[in-house]
């Protein structure tokens, strides 16, 4: 019930915050209509980020304290984060071909980076599914998890000076609208996308888990449901 | 002291192993040496005849095709540990999974060296590139880079060698952990090349020194889930 | 395309989106519970 | 019997009745793909016992076998050896246990010598060489200790392996078909070893087909089927039926019910 009441705030949150972003904000003096993108580009790349956190630590918490409800936020949260992954990308190129003119911009770290992102993230998702022991599934997928996470900053960092070293940004980057200058009304929108997209996550974050453990649950009633199987004849026999 | 004595002779132990397997008829890496040398013929037919071209896009082919290689190595050194049920008796030993870890790092380490030296005296002679003028620059770049190959590489190669679809999920795991690797040495190859006009090659093996360290740490750390696996 | 364009492709894809993967979780979630206990 | 000429390292292993069972499991099951391989087993053995594992293929021994060396992990249930907990005491039980497996987990590349002196290292013994040299007389590979491993019979390789097991001084050996592949030498060699490892008091748990050669030699005798156990004989081993399901405890925390 408690869930559902978080869902219709949640559902009230991004239509409220779309409409915002879409009807009450005035253009950019530079980029025009285009930067009403920024909003969920940014909120989209955000949750992505927390997502392959929340991925990371529950997957050292099953290592530590082999516990599947663990294992079951892990993977609730890759597969969310992969999704906002694809949205930040897909934000970003829609961004990116009217304001630069091309939909892919090499010299933007945030994009580059985020697309490796979803290559790390997928192969995790991949790899889930070639296991069909739990216990095993939850600790490949955590060690990958675990890796992925400590290569996201090397990945940043690289990107970031990849794009050369001394050189100082001379592309407009979306996070440009984190700027404190830029005018009141684009950072309150900006972060009413962000508290908005924040509210869903939690939402599908604890409708996932639920699928994850009711999932769990159905095959562990069929484990258990072997094993007494197994009994049952053997002590009719 | 006595424990990091016997991690130690651990350590040497696997990969002395491994290194005796090697040198009596695994001949992985001549067989990856060999592929990592078409890799390079391709590029060149790929990017086309000009001269001017090829050298400047050298130090991209040579990475390309060591990280290449590399799969293919890390692969074939943990296939070693399919005879017979090898992997699993490695896991019963009494020993520091850090220190298996260690091993067969180390011998990965040593074939990605091999490697990675032989393919860039190969990319001088092809692209007609000078390797001899910046040898050491670009010898610290090969150490580094072989390096964080061989720990990215060892315990996905240790995840994946019991996989039924191992051969595909070892570069879709990999290659995208590499990326940070490969543009550090793609980089510091560059400007090792060009005599570091803009003195950049510092920040960038430093860059591969911080990639090494994390991965050594991360993969030595969750390597001992692997083993046991489950 | 103009602006607008760009604009409405990247809101639709992005909150669609939110929006398709929340009804897919709820028929994945009622095809493994089962309809009778959805009222959680 | 001829007093054997094996040498086994000795561990200083306590009075009999003063030491905690060498296995003891409980409501032990383990799943592969979903479909039980051993549906709950409780039982103990007894240090310093020779126990037979009976049972017809896919009975669930090797499961079990392999669960006690700390190989693979129980899906139900808990596990212990020498007293120290499977989840908790892994490595210490590393340490105490010494398990000749199907797969032998020999190197194909490496000699006969280099595969021991590899064990020797991993194991931790002492005065590696000439124990290596003494394992290799006692398992009869002495004019072979030179050769590739690959180029060996399955009865070579599986005296190779038997050797392995001598280089160290476990509490508890675990032989899954030590019989198998072996000429009447090797088994004999067999027979010598489990009266070895009797004398100093070793655990030894066989499973195998060869009942009535085992017979004599053992203390007791577990049977199983179909991943339970249906009869128990003899000295140093009980075991309880399996309890009603609510007694069946996943290994892992978290699982959902």
């Amino acid at each position: 019930m408690k869930t559902r009441i978080l869902g219709l705030v949640a559902l009230a949150a991004v239509i409220a915050a779309t409409a915002v972003a879409l009807f009450v904000v005035p253009p950019d003096q530079n980029q025009g209509d285009a930067q009403r993108i920024m909003y969920p580009h940014v909120a989209s790349a955000w949750l992505a980020y927390l997502s392959f956190g929340v991925t990371a630590l529950a997957g050292i918490g099953w290592l530590w304290k082999r516990d599947l409800r663990l294992d079951a936020v892990a993977h609730s949260a890759a597969e969310i984060g992969v999704m906002f992954t694809a949205f930040a990308i897909w934000g970003g190129m829609m961004w990116g071909r009217p304001v630069w003119g091309v939909f892919w911009q090499w010299e933007d770290p945030r994009l580059t980076t985020t697309a490796l992102l979803l290559a790390l993230y997928v192969g995790y998702l991949l790899l889930r599914r070639l296991s069909d022991d739990p216990e095993r599934r939850a600790t490949r997928a955590a060690i990958v998890g675990v890796i992925a996470a400590v290569d996201i900053p090397i990945v940043h960092f690289s990107v970031e000076w990849w794009r050369g070293l001394h050189q100082t940004a001379t592309i407009g980057s979306p996070d440009r609208v984190l700027n404190p200058a830029a005018p009141m009304v684009f950072v309150g929108s900006l972060l009413g996308m962000l508290g908005a997209f924040t509210l869903a996550w939690l939402y599908l974050m604890i409708r996932r888990y639920q699928l994850a453990r009711a999932e769990a649950a159905r095959e562990e009633a069929r484990r258990m449901d072997r094993i007494m199987t197994a009994r049952t004849v053997e002590a009719a026999r | 002291m006595n424990a990091l004595r016997r991690d130690a002779s651990v350590a040497l132990a696997v990969a002395r192993k491994d290194a005796i397997a090697e040198l009596r008829g695994r001949h992985a890496t001549v067989s990856t040496l060999f592929f990592a040398g078409i890799v390079l013929l391709l590029f060149g037919f790929a990017l086309g005849p000009d001269a001017d071209r090829l050298a400047a896009a050298a130090p991209g082919l040579l990475w390309l095709a060591v990280v290449f290689a590399g799969i293919l190595a890390v692969s074939r050194l943990h296939l070693l540990e399919t005879d017979d049920g090898a992997l699993e008796h490695l896991a019963l030993y009494p020993v520091s999974r850090q220190a298996i870890y260690a091993g067969k790092a180390i011998g990965g380490f040593a074939v990605m060296l091999l490697i990675a030296v032989l393919v860039l005296v190969a990319v001088g002679i092809l692209f007609a590139v000078d390797v001899l003028g910046a040898w050491p620059a670009l010898l610290a770049t090969a150490v580094l880079g072989a390096a964080g190959v061989a720990a990215v590489g060892t315990f996905y190669a240790g995840i994946t060698v019991r996989l039924r679809a191992r051969e595909v999920m070892l570069p879709l795991l990999m290659l995208p952990v590499l990326a940070p690797l490969l543009l550090g040495a793609v980089k510091a190859t560059a400007a090792a090349l060009a005599g570091d006009p803009f003195g950049e090659l510092g920040a960038w093996l430093q860059l591969l020194v911080a990639f090494d360290v994390i991965m050594i740490v991360a993969g030595a750390a969750t390597y001992g889930y692997l083993l046991e696996d489950g | 395309m103009s602006d607008a364009g760009f604009v409405i492709a990247a809101y639709a894809v992005i909150v669609g989106g939110l929006g398709v993967y929340t009804l897919a979780l709820w028929r994945r979630l009622r095809a493994v519970r089962g309809p009778d206990d959805e009222a959680r | 019997m001829p007093q054997t000429t094996i040498y086994v390292s000795p561990r200083s292993l306590g009075a009999p009745d003063r030491r905690p069972p060498a296995v003891a499991t409980a409501e032990l099951a383990r799943l592969f793909a979903g479909s039980p391989a051993l549906a709950g087993v409780t039982m103990t053995i007894q240090g310093g016992r020779a126990i037979a594992l009976l049972g017809p293929n896919g009975a669930g021994k090797t499961t079990l076998l392999r669960i006690v060396s700390t190989a693979i992990r129980p899906s139900y249930g808990s596990v212990e050896v020498d007293g120290l907990h499977l989840n908790r005491d892994a490595a210490a039980i590393r340490e105490r246990v010494a398990y000749l497996s199907h797969a032998t987990g020999l190197y194909d590349d490496l000699s006969a010598r280099e595969n021991l002196a590899f064990a020797a290292t991993m194991i931790g013994t002492p005065d590696a060489a000439s124990r290596v040299a003494r394992a290799l007389a006692d398992v009869g590979l002495e004019a072979r200790a030179e050769d590739r491993v690959g180029t060996f019979s399955a009865g070579m390789r599986k005296r190779l392996a038997l050797g392995r097991i001598l280089l160290g001084s476990p509490s508890l050996v675990l032989l899954d078909e030590p019989y198998a592949a072996l000429d009447v030498d090797g088994m004999t060699l067999v027979d010598d070893l489990l009266a070895a490892w009797r004398e100093v008091g070793v655990t030894v748990l066989v499973a195998s087909h060869a009942v009535g050669r085992l017979e004599p030699l053992l203390d007791g005798r577990v049977v199983l089927e179909r991943g339970l156990v249906v009869d128990v004989h003899g000295e140093g081993v009980k075991h309880v039926p399996p309890a009603p399901p609510a007694a069946v405890r996943p290994a892992v925390a978290g699982a959902a019910r």
